[in-house]
Parts: C-alpha cells; structure tokens; sequence
C-alpha cells in the first residue's frame, strides 16, 4: 500500500491515544491534528479533541495551518487556547502534541535560540505554550518532521521546555522517554537501523528493533477522509 | 458620540514607544491593515504583545517600528516558514524578543486586567526560560510550592480587527476569538478595524455575542480586507501570493511599495460603509 | 453517551462534606430545585460557594444541610429581607460563615481554574475580613506593594441551571451570566438542569453561544421550573407568594411539605423532553 | 410638589455624577439605579452606567431586584460582575453606590456581623463587593435607607469595607466626608437638625446647614419614566 512518511507519523501518534484522553494540539500542527481525528474515527477511541482555535471534538477539513476557522467546523462550544492552557494547569489535559526545533536525549525540547538567549546565533520561532503544557499536562507526545544530527541532539542549546515527554515520533522512526531518556522503540518500514543512528545526535545501541507497523488500508481510507488536501505532507 | 475614524487618523493615536497589542492570531485575523499603516507612518520603538504572531509583527519589524516583542511563538505555519525579518532583527540585536511562553503572555495580560503587578503561574518548570527572562519566584503562603511570577503586561494600546462594529465601539467577532477580549481589558486604550460597520441595533438584539464592549474602545475604523493578506473568517482566507510576496521584499523601498500597495487596496475598498 | 438523568440521581452525586458551588443570583437562576432535592435527600454537612445567594443558601441551611458558605452576600433583595435561616444557623455556630468580598469568592475560584493554591488580589485595604478570615499576604516580587492571598476555592461539584442544555451536556444561559461558567471551569465535578433539552445541532449552529463546554459536565438534568420559586430569564418571574411561604416556615414538618411541593412541581413538568 | 423620600435621595446621588463617570451599583439597589438613569436622561450626564447583571448603558424599567434580567433591557453587550470588579482593580470605575448596615462617623461600612465575627450577635448580610470596590474605585457614594443611631454609628463593629467614601445619603441628609469624617452638608426640608442630631450616633455640631435642594419637577417627570412601579421606595 502507498504511504508517506507523513501519513506514518500520524499513524504513530494516533495509536498513542487512549480512551478518556483529553487531547490538545497548538499551531502548525496538521500531523498531531491527523493524529486526533484518526484516533477517534479509526480507532474508536473515546478522546476529547481540543485545539486552539477553540474547537471541542471539531471535524475539520484539515489545511496546513491548524489555528484557522476551519478548526471549529462541527464545534458545539469554544474552548479557546486560554480555557486549554488553564485546563492543563489544574491537573485537566491528558495528552498534548508538541514540537521543538530540537530535541534531546532526555527529552527537552529547543525552539527558543541556538546560541545565547540574548544575542542568538539563530532566533528560532519560540517555544509557544510548550514551557507550561509539558510539565503539567498527562503525557507530551512529541513529533518532528525533521531527523537529523541538528534535530536530535545530545544536549539541547536552551531548554524552552521540558516535562512530561512520553514519546517522540520522527519520520525515521519512534522514540520512547523510559527513566528520563528517549529509546528508540521502532523503525519505519522506510528507514534503518544505520539511518537512524547516522541521523540522531546521541548514541543509538545496536541491537534488534521492531518495525513500526505501517498505516493500515482502513487508517489510510479515513485519513483521505480527515485529510484529502494532504496537509500532513506539508511539516515535511 | 461616534467613535468612527480613518486608519490613518487612528494609527496616529499610537506613539513611538507604546506598548501595543496586536490581536489575532498568526495569519487570522490580525490586524495586517493597522500594522501596514503604523510601518508606513513611520512609527518607531513600539513594543509589540502577541501570544502567537507572524506576518503582523514581521512587517513592523521589516519597516524598523519595533524595540521588542513579547511573545509566545513568532513564526508562520507550514508552508512559509519561520518570521525573517524578525528573526534577523533579533540576531543583529535591533529587537529585543521578549520570549514567555503563550500562556505567560496570558497570565501577564491578566494581570494587568486585575490591576496587579504580578501572577503567579503554574508550569515553567525545567524551562530556561525563567533564567533568561528574569522571572522571579513567589512562595505559597498557605503551604507548599513556589510559583513564578509573570510581571503585568499593561499594552498602551490594543488593535484588534474584528469582523463588525458599530459606532460605539462594539465589536463582535466570527470565527476563533483568540486572546482579544483579553487585550482590550488588559489595555489602557482600544482601537478596532472592522470588516463591516453594523448598526447599534445588531449588538442589542444579541448583547451575549458582543466581544469587545463598545465603552472600552476609542477609535473605530471601517477596514474591509483589514485582516489581509492573513484570513478574516467569514469574509477571506489566506492570500498566499500577497503573504509569499511580502516574505520576497527585499530593502526599504521595495516594502514601501508593498505598504503602498495595502494602503491602496483597504483604502479603495473602505470607501462605503 | 447521553450524560441525562434524573434530578433524584442527578443529586445523589453529591456527598456529604462536599464543596458546593450554586449557579445564579440571589433570587436568578439559583438552581432551586436542585437545592431541594440535596434536602430533601437528607445531604450533611455541605460547604456552600456562591458570590451572592438567596433562597438556595436559606434553604440549604433550614434544612440543615449546611456546614459552612463562602460568600459576598446572603440575603435576599426587597422586599424579602434577610436570610433568617442561614442568619440564625450562623448565630448559633450550626454554620460557618466564611465571608469575603464577591471579588475574592471570584478570585478563588480563578486559582483553581488556573490551577494555582492562592491568588494576589487587590482591594481588601483596611478591611476587618483579612484578619477576621487569616488570609495572609504575598509581596510583589518585582517591587513595591503587598497583596492579600486568597486562597483557591476548588468546588467539588458545581450546579448549574441553564436555559437550554443538549444530552452532551453543552449549556447556554439566557439573560445575566453571574459566575456560573467560572464555577464551571473551577469545579471538579459540574451537575446542569435545564429548563430545556435542546438537540446538540443548535449549539453547533452557534458555537460562541455556548457558555458550559459539555465536556466539563457529567449529568444533565431536565428541570423546567428549576429556578423557582426565583426567576429564570425568558421564561419566568420571580413567584412572590412561594418565596413568602418559604419565608413563612417553621419546623421541619413544614419544610418537609414545602420541599415535597416543589419536587412535585418540577417532577410534573419534567414528563416530557 | 409631591415627592416621596426615596425621590430625594436619589436625585441626591443623581446630582453627585458628573460627565465621564463610570457608575456601579450591585444587588438590591433601584435608589442607586434610579440615580444613575437620571443623572443620564434628565442631568444629561455622559455616565456610563455599569451593572451587576452585566447590563452596559442599560435602561432598565426598575424593579425591587437589581440583579436580574430587566438590568439588561436596551445594552449592547455584556460586561459582568467579574468585569465590573477587575475594572475597578485596575482604576477604570470612578463611581460606586455602596451601602452598609452601620456607617462611622469616618464612614466606614459594617455588613458582616454585630458582635464577634466568628459566633455574632447578628449575623448580617455580608459586604458583598464593598471590601475591593470601596479602595479601588475614585468615588464611593454611600446611601442608607435608614438613619438612626444603629445604621450611623460613633464606630463600627466590624469594618467590612473602607476607602474612598466621598458622600453619604440617608433619608434625612446629606454627609459628605471632609478630612476622614462624615461632616453634614444639607438636611433634607423634609427633616431637621434636630431630627439628624437625634437620629445620628456621632456628634453634629449645632450651626446652620442649606436644605438639600428637593427634586425638581423635570426630575421628578423622569423618575416616573425610570421606575414607574416606585422600586425605590420599596429601600426604605
């Protein structure tokens, strides 16, 4: 069966999801967004949808910015970023999806500054909400469209936010945070076990891993449904 | 009574310096228009307040208008990549980038809506963010734990865009609400773009759907395609050729131009109310 | 996956000792018949939330249900005087009052919605109640100026009485909102009766109308008449004759017929959808 | 002409508003309500009149209840208690109409309890938003539907609230405080200084002192289109 690599990620990241989760996704976030929607249509699964548009278990045509009006298609009420981040702050967010420019070892995330915070060498775009959801919310899933030695590193250049890392999903492969660092859990059918080692920025033991069990003809038939437009494709 | 104006009559209330609040967020309904005629009135040293931000804040850093910018996330979504101008004006240390996270951006705007200096706020911990920034802690007085405290963030002025107003001030907006009822609190002044100018009439047949009390606000300013080339739900989406167009200036005069060029357009178009 | 019930079930969620937040004002929109229900139930020892109540505060406490109330206000408007019930329980030490401003019941209730154990609040200067209720001070951390900590105020359950619900537990409310999303949103648990069920299609119609997210809620309760004997906006008054007879009781004889009457009254009129 | 004691105080509070002012009243309050309507419609004050409905420019046709939905009638948005309160917090209310069950001679307010706090002699109704609004709002005019040496007291038992009280309203006269004390400034035509000196728990020296100005006939006119079903009498 055809696939990309996008439609991989989401995959992984769906089949996080669990019934009763509360699940949140912020900006540019059409892979986490995928994810959400697959979780409940696919696999039945019993999750409440929040997105910072303020959509509560919308049912967006999904576009490659996921803070647009679109968001709320299907919404009953309004549960802006402010109500999401208030949620996560007093025990309510099981589940958010976020992102970083870099990632480490232990599972910190970058998206403030490579070099000094006061005079960057890079500025990246900021950490958004991250600082706040990861260490209160139920469990990060973190996704990247990127694999590479900048990507996945030993020591993260500033620490934008850290917490509650439970998985990191990238387009080679998937990594678990087990006793505070990141495992390599399994590898696409698309990738290997050198590739991933040649990519990542910390040591990867040699060993045998699981394959990643690939999207299956069902996931893939609702995915055309929640995503025809192929947004997902766009984060990479 | 009306508290109708031009764009440029409104944009002049704001003062090199200020503190300034842009609503919206990232390319929806932000207020492209008033931020065009800020960057083309040659507005310096302003301060910008966004929880997430994109082209907004990066054509007032193209024009040179900006000291610092508080902020969440600077950036566009996918396709357009990160802010350049913002982040080129940041690495050679013309703008101060003022990182929070969006969330303290919130505690901070509410802050200044309950008339303290300060919010304590959960979360943050572990992040750098606390070191750089400066924020200091404050203890629980009833027991355990020790919380950050995010300092007031009191803008000058707020500019919201919003897709209908009356001449009162009203505002009511379609679609995502962002953090804009919070801005126009948090402000010590409000100035509304709006899509179309409605009757007073409209807001008192559904006063629960008004956002933006009409009693907050100074200035009203009728500004069709205000949000542009961002989206305005209800009325437009994201023009990529004018967003792609505008990330490809390159110097001061080719974005003079392009300011001219969205000048022109809301200009024409706002002629009718 | 439909969260309706019963009143009678509905209630029976409630505990013995538990934080009680009440919906509405005074004599609007209190959720009476819920109220009834806790006591006729027999429910102990609740500690009652609510910025400004009436009759559901009375009547909890006549019917000895009360351990303490955190409050601004308990009384009625005129011309129906004092709370005497709840005034004499206090008098006598069966019920706590835990007075505070309406605007740090608020400010309690926000902290928890922020998940935060206190927040600084301004105003309180000079007042008995900081020493009278031990609330202790924060400084700012940033400068000048002390601030009284008020400490959060976490619901256990809060009952809500809204206009039209749907299945889901979505909520909209006609007329004055009081603090009822707040109590919502700060609450662990949130109980709505309706004097409508409505189909889910009409809050997806209009999405920003919706006040209590139905995800926060876990039971819905078909309650026309919820409200009285005080008012529900766009549907009834204020019914003078049945808030006197409540006035009027004495002994818990009479308030055991007066409670029967009014869960009869609601049970009638909650047959059908 | 006709006019009851009620009329006179509001047309009292209505003469305190002046243009720019942003007015608060809270529950059972139609005297206050009354007053900001006619300092409105017959003052032609420019007051924007905020209240705890969440009523905006409201104009309400009064009733004994000031909370309910009527004090919506005619606004064009919602602004609530909570708003009204945060408003005030960061120095945007510059009138609020408080009362209190005893008013001192430094006018503060007692609504809590007479006796001990925590087992009273009587327990009253409690400030309700007075402890916050008295110190952060530029102007509090105080009214009390009874003036007797019970309700205006030497001290209070219990200072519910203090701050900026500028004027207090009884039915018969008017204090406003000079210097930190309630001093009388007019006695209503219907009273007397004997009759105050009486009635008031601290000492009012013997002098002369104007008479309030009664309620005009044009007053009088509005005050029958704002409350035609008299909810101000309904205080005293």
């Amino acid at each position: 069966m055809q696939y990309t690599i996008a439609d991989q990620m989401v995959v992984c990241l769906a089949r996080e999801l669990r019934d009763g989760d509360t699940a949140f996704h912020g900006v540019a976030s059409p892979i986490p967004a995928a994810a959400i929607l697959l979780a409940q249509k696919a696999h039945g699964r019993a999750v409440t949808y929040v997105n910072i548009a303020g959509g509560v278990n919308a049912s967006p045509r999904l576009a490659p910015s996921t803070d647009g009006p679109n968001m709320l298609d299907g919404t009953a009420s309004l549960f802006g970023l402010t109500d999401i981040f208030d949620l996560s702050m007093r025990g309510g967010l099981s589940v958010a999806f976020l992102s970083g420019v870099q990632i480490d070892r232990r599972g910190r995330i970058n998206s403030s500054v490579i070099g000094e915070f006061d005079r960057p060498k890079v500025r990246l775009p900021g950490g958004a909400g991250s600082a706040v959801i990861a260490p209160t919310c139920g469990r990060v899933l973190v996704w990247r469209g990127k694999h590479n030695t900048k990507a996945l590193v030993e020591e993260v250049d500033f620490v934008s936010a850290t917490g509650n890392i439970d998985v990191v999903v990238t387009p080679l492969c998937v990594f678990r945070r087990v006793d505070g660092e990141l495992q390599l859990e399994s590898i696409h059918a698309t990738s290997s076990l050198a590739e991933v080692q040649e990519n990542t920025g910390f040591p990867i033991p040699t060993r045998e891993y699981p394959v990643t069990p690939p999207p299956t003809a069902e996931e893939m038939a609702w995915l055309e449904r929640i995503d025809p437009d192929r947004a997902r494709d766009q984060e990479l | 009574m009306s508290k109708l104006t031009t764009l440029q009559e409104a944009m002049g209330r704001v003062n090199d310096g200020d503190t300034v609040a842009l609503g919206g967020n990232v390319l929806h309904r932000a207020p492209m228009a008033a931020a065009a005629e800020l960057a083309r009135q040659g507005r310096r040293g302003l301060h910008l307040v966004k929880t997430a931000g994109a082209m907004d804040v990066d054509l007032l850093c193209a024009a040179g208008a900006v000291a610092s910018v508080t902020f969440g996330y600077i950036a566009y979504e996918p396709p357009y990549g990160l802010c350049q101008f913002f982040r080129r004006a940041v690495q050679e240390g013309r703008v101060e980038a003022r990182e929070n996270a969006c969330y303290t951006v919130i505690m901070g705007l509410r802050a200044a809506v309950y008339g303290l200096p300060f919010l304590p706020v959960r979360g943050l911990d572990g992040s750098d963010l606390i070191a750089a920034r400066g924020f200091k802690k404050v203890a629980n007085p009833y027991g355990e734990g020790e919380f950050v405290a995010i300092p007031a963030i009191r803008p000058d002025v707020a500019i919201l865009h919003v897709q209908e107003a009356d001449e009162l001030g009203n505002g009511r907006i379609g679609g995502p609400k962002y953090e804009d009822a919070l801005m126009a609190k948090a402000a010590r002044r409000v100035i509304l773009t709006a899509e179309r100018i409605v009757e007073t009439a409209r807001f008192e047949a559904e006063p629960d759907r008004t956002d933006i009390p009409g009693f907050l606000v100074e200035a009203v300013v009728h500004a069709p395609g205000g949000a542009a080339p961002g989206s305005c739900a209800g009325h437009y989406g994201i023009d990529d050729a004018q967003v792609r167009a505008f990330q490809a200036v390159t110097g001061p005069e080719e974005l003079g131009r392009y300011l001219e060029q969205m000048a022109a357009r809301t200009a024409h178009e706002g002629v009718s109310r």
